[in-house]
């Protein structure tokens, strides 16, 4: 598949974009009461929600989990909104009510985000069946992470969508880590895509650093999908090259294997091959970085500058 | 007026819903296919009327149903799942409680989700505890969630069509019991409003809050009582969240007294609730002590003996009252 | 492997003694108010307990589900004791508390049983944990239907007991239909089997209705669990030649279907082998069987005879 | 005496018990390697003294995690496992609800389940709604079950202790706030009993029955009121089941007057529970209307404002004491 240099660039754009979002959220959230809440980034694994969610028409769905700032940004979503929502202010896409852990944003079909984890899968299969039901040509993409793919709405999930035929793309970050347990301490299986096989479902496994390949499976998995030939589960291997979250110090990931991975950082891996196949310069690249560090200055003064909701705005939203 | 099960009438609300709304679908175990087959049964004869499309029959995977459910309601479908029985709440528990429920409140009030979950409930039937466990109060302890409990065949058709059409997360859980008993059902088109309490017998001396299959025991003491000149008023609560505090409360500024009567073990039960919200706004009216009938703190056992002595029957509600009409000021 | 002639005819026995008991109970529970309950039965498909059971030493633990009988009577469970208990008699197993549904004889290291679909599986794992733990050379078997392979808890047990190498062999009695659902109806898969490769498990499929099977199935999985080799799946193929429960009319059942299974009914099969290789004569079956209708009589006046509980029991045994 | 917190006195507890009685052994989503590196939490240390083989790091699946609690623990082991945030009781609820709490009356008594579920529970950390429910109430409704939520760490550590050796399923819940304010906790060996309210505060004027982190808003307001000539008497429940009746009736009766604080949301939580005992066999004794602090019927927002609006205060408190102490009889 040729995959035009446009959507190359979107895809770098959309990673940068999320690398300096959360880079400055690192630092943000280390300033006391700045930010409430845990801090959960995906540095390193840019690459699955960028060419994931470059692979979607507008109107196609997607499902997400804690670790959601590069799938929402992919997705489309506001920074500045998204940026307001996790400083927990009244601007925020959900006015203060979820911050940074539940982040949801219908308005780029981003309906549900998820901490549970394995919440995502039975969410993003009655999204799909939704999409099947009315005859709609959208697929809906659910993002979950290896330790998700041990809860039993998992198997469930998987079981459903296969026995329905339905257009649901199961994308699982497979970053290595679940909390502190390394994947090879959750699961004995040596690789997630095997466990499409039990429902009879097409499994793939893809480099989950390289961008391109996270899109170019996605959207075989989406012409699948539109065409009647149900779900596809893609496990992208990737690395956390941070803790879980900000306050985790890392102890039990080995200083080699992070500095192993973040030589494969999905980011200078594409703005490389970008450059060298001159379709972008580096002071376009240079640019690029700008634009994107612009952005985010400004999604957090937004966030910095907006209120906190009153204290009686709490009883809202409970019933429609 | 026609005569129907509750059963039948569950069945009639679903197919007007479903007639008039396309976006209506069911989905569950053995709602299309199943392993009974009787008129009586909510679900009957409406895979033949409306096809395998919408009437989707599901593994065993209450999860998943439930999720069904939370992703099909936003995505602007209008979800009527059915979890089989109670107790298997549990297991669908964390699509209903951590998302149905949450998840418009995450959102910040830009998601919403239209759903039902239809479950049966009730002991009876020599299943043992697996299968009969009264687990409404779990429900109406979580925000975000509407629970319904018919105890008449007009209430369950009139409240279901309500339900479907709410923009909320409703639990609608039907006392399989009360399947078999005809009761008068209006053929024509009408919606009962969910929140709102009905007094199914109106009396001076006492005051019984109940909901559900209880009822007809309520009113079976209530006779038996009327003959002793004790006027009972029973409150069919008929929805537990929203709760319809302010007829409780007029009910009990009119008697003075308060028995709840509700089949769920004791401890932990909604009963409470209502004790709770009549001594904060209603204490000045009352005259006697509480009291609640209900299931005993036990697993509901199987043997026929021991299930009749779970289920709170007329002489414990007898007893009850007088106990507070005699002793009271 | 060599099976040892008595070994077979214990099989047999207990083949025959689960038909007769079920048979007994098919009628009893016509009768109005006989017995509480439903009533669900395993005809045909009694070559999986008593195989299984077989290739078990008296310690090692089974954990059942709703389709208890003829796992529990191959146990070693007292046919009396079951049958009052299905009768909700004081005299039962479980004092009538548990009726047919439920019941637990932990005598013979079956403690649990439960109608949770699917509820069967994250017990055993616990059972065979403690065996573990205490280095016991012990397993459990965990028999579980087609139906409940669609259950969440499958795949975390299975997870969890491949993860930690425990002892415990998960039987699963697919049986073609979970309630009115064909298997192709609540699976895409071919073989539940298959499943067992999504945790790096071995997985083996066998004749459910060949009893010499199911044991030798058993043994080695059983060898391979006490040997460290941890747990195996083993999917058993056999057919619910009754309802789901008896008032079930099976209107979704093909009536050929059904009468190609009753065919391969794996009574005859065994007894028509061993009276064909001599292991047994025809009188030495025909005495076998009056004996177990014997046995299922005295059960059943056992049971009619008993008394009901005192209803103020119910308040019993629920804390220890 | 020691000053520990309450996460540490929990460690205590758990050391303790391991080191007397090899059946013990925890489990969980990292008790053994975490993501947190703390001496305030309470499996801090555990894998360094007792071993992988003891201190059981589980994958992300809280059903196998409460399953082989209750699989070993029928196998006579003595489980103490970990589901890490309260709502995630969901998950776990099919084999705690429907099996450790009923399994043992199933078998007519032949089975034991004794288990520990431990579970961190509480608002407060801007986690938002996912990760803080506080759903005590529904275990407290499952007979079977016992639930203990102690507010102390020396309670905390006794408490723990008595549920480890109990033969019985318990629910054991933490409040996080807790972990990391310290508090005086006897060094040696001591069990505080199950079953057993504490007055943590002697008051003439109105009783206000609390638990967990609750008791601390209590005491604050207490100190505040009886500078207003009230004096509070606290009951601590630290047991919601078994409920200790007697102390709960023993205080109304003396103060006449009674307030429910708890964190979690209002209709249908524990309060209610409270008020209907009371109603019940305390009425006589009542002076004034009962009243209620407790969070209100919505999610737990994660923005600060909106989560200290939820969690109930100490100004909460006062008012709600003032008012049925100026307007009681
Ligand atoms: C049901 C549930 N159990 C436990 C947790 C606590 N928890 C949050 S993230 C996490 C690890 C998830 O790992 P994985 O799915 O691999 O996602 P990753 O964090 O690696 O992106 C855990 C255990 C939770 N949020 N939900
Ligand atoms: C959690 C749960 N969901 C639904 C049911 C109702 N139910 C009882 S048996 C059954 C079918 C089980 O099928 P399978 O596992 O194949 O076992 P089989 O009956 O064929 O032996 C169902 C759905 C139940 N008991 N438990
Ligand atoms: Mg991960
Ligand atoms: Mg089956």
């Amino acid at each position: 598949m040729q995959i035009s240099a446009d959507k190359k660039i979107e895809m770098l754009q959309t990673m940068i974009l999320t690398r300096k979002f959360e880079d400055a959220l690192a630092e943000l959230c280390k300033i006391e009461g700045k930010i409430p809440g845990m801090m959960i980034l995906c540095t390193g694994q840019e690459a699955v929600g960028s060419g994931a969610c470059a692979a979607l028409e507008p109107l196609d769905v997607i499902i997400t989990n804690h670790r959601s700032h590069n799938h929402l940004l992919a997705k489309g979503a506001d920074p500045g909104e998204l940026m307001a929502e996790i400083f927990c202010k009244s601007t925020g896409c959900n006015k203060g009510k979820s911050g940074t852990l539940h982040l949801a944003v219908p308005e780029v079909c981003a309906p549900c985000t998820t901490t549970v984890v394995g919440g995502s899968l039975p969410i993003a299969v009655g999204q799909a069946f939704a999409q099947q039901y009315r005859q709609q040509d959208r697929v809906t993409v659910c993002f979950f992470g290896d330790g998700a793919a041990d809860e039993g709405s998992f198997h469930e999930s998987l079981n459903l969508a296969s026995l329905w035929q339905l257009p649901v793309i199961f994308v699982c970050e497979n970053n290595l880590y679940a909390g502190a347990q390394r994947f090879d301490e959750h699961a004995r299986v040596k690789d997630l895509a095997q466990r499409a096989s039990a429902y009879a479902m097409p499994g793939r496994i893809v480099d989950g650093n390289d961008v391109l390949a996270v899109y170019q499976a996605t959207m075989e998995a989406r012409q699948s999908a539109v065409t009647g030939g149900g779900p596809t589960l893609i496990e992208c291997k990737t690395y956390r090259c941070r803790g879980h979250g900000e306050t985790d110090q890392q102890l039990y990931q080995p200083r080699d294997e992070i500095e192993k991975w973040q030589k494969k950082c999905p980011i200078p891996r594409l703005s490389d091959e970008l450059v060298s196949q001159g379709l972008i310069t580096p002071d376009g690249l240079k640019e690029m970085e700008t634009r994107a560090g612009d952005i985010v200055d400004q999604a957090v003064r937004f966030a910095e500058e907006s209120p906190y909701p009153l204290p009686e705005e709490a009883l809202d939203d409970v019933f429609a | 007026m026609q005569k129907l099960g509750l059963g039948q009438a569950v069945n009639q609300a679903l197919r007007e819903e479903m007639r008039r709304d396309p976006r209506v679908f069911i989905a569950g175990e053995g709602v299309g296919v199943g392993i009974h087959n009787s008129p009586m049964l909510p679900t009957d004869g409406l895979v033949e009327e409306f096809g395998p499309g919408r009437v989707k029959d599901t593994p065993v995977s209450e999860a998943a149903i439930a999720g069904l459910a939370v992703g099909a309601a936003e995505a602007g479908l209008r979800p009527v799942v059915e979890i089989m029985f109670n107790p298997f709440f549990t297991l669908a528990s964390d699509m209903i409680v951590n998302h149905a429920a949450k998840l418009r409140y995450l959102s910040g009030g830009k998601s919403s989700f239209p759903l039902v979950v239809r479950m049966k409930s009730g002991a009876g039937f020599g299943a043992g505890c697996q299968h009969s466990h009264n687990l409404e109060a779990w429900a109406a302890h979580c925000p975000g969630l509407k629970v319904v409990m018919p105890s008449t065949p007009a209430d369950a058709k009139g409240l279901l069509k309500s339900a479907i059409r709410d923009e909320n997360p409703v639990v609608f859980i039907e006392n399989m019991g009360l399947y078999f008993t005809p009761g008068p059902v209006p053929q024509e088109e009408y919606l009962t409003p969910i929140g709102k309490a009905d007094i199914k017998r109106q009396g001076r001396d006492v005051t019984v809050v109940t909901w559900s299959s209880m009822l007809w025991v309520a009113f079976g003491a209530a006779e038996k009582l009327a003959g002793q000149g004790i006027e009972m008023e029973i409150v069919d609560l008929r929805t537990l969240t929203p709760l319809d505090k302010e007829t409780i409360l007029a009910s009990v500024k009119k008697t003075g007294r308060l028995v709840v009567l509700h089949e769920a073990t004791r401890t932990g039960g909604f009963a409470g609730e209502i004790a709770a919200v009549v001594m904060e706004d209603g204490f000045p009216s009352l005259k006697a002590p509480f009291r609640r009938v209900t299931g005993p703190d036990i697993p509901v056992p199987a043997s026929p003996p021991l299930e009749r002595f779970y289920i709170p029957d007329e002489e414990q509600l007898i007893a009850a009252v007088k106990e507070i009409v005699e002793t009271g000021g």
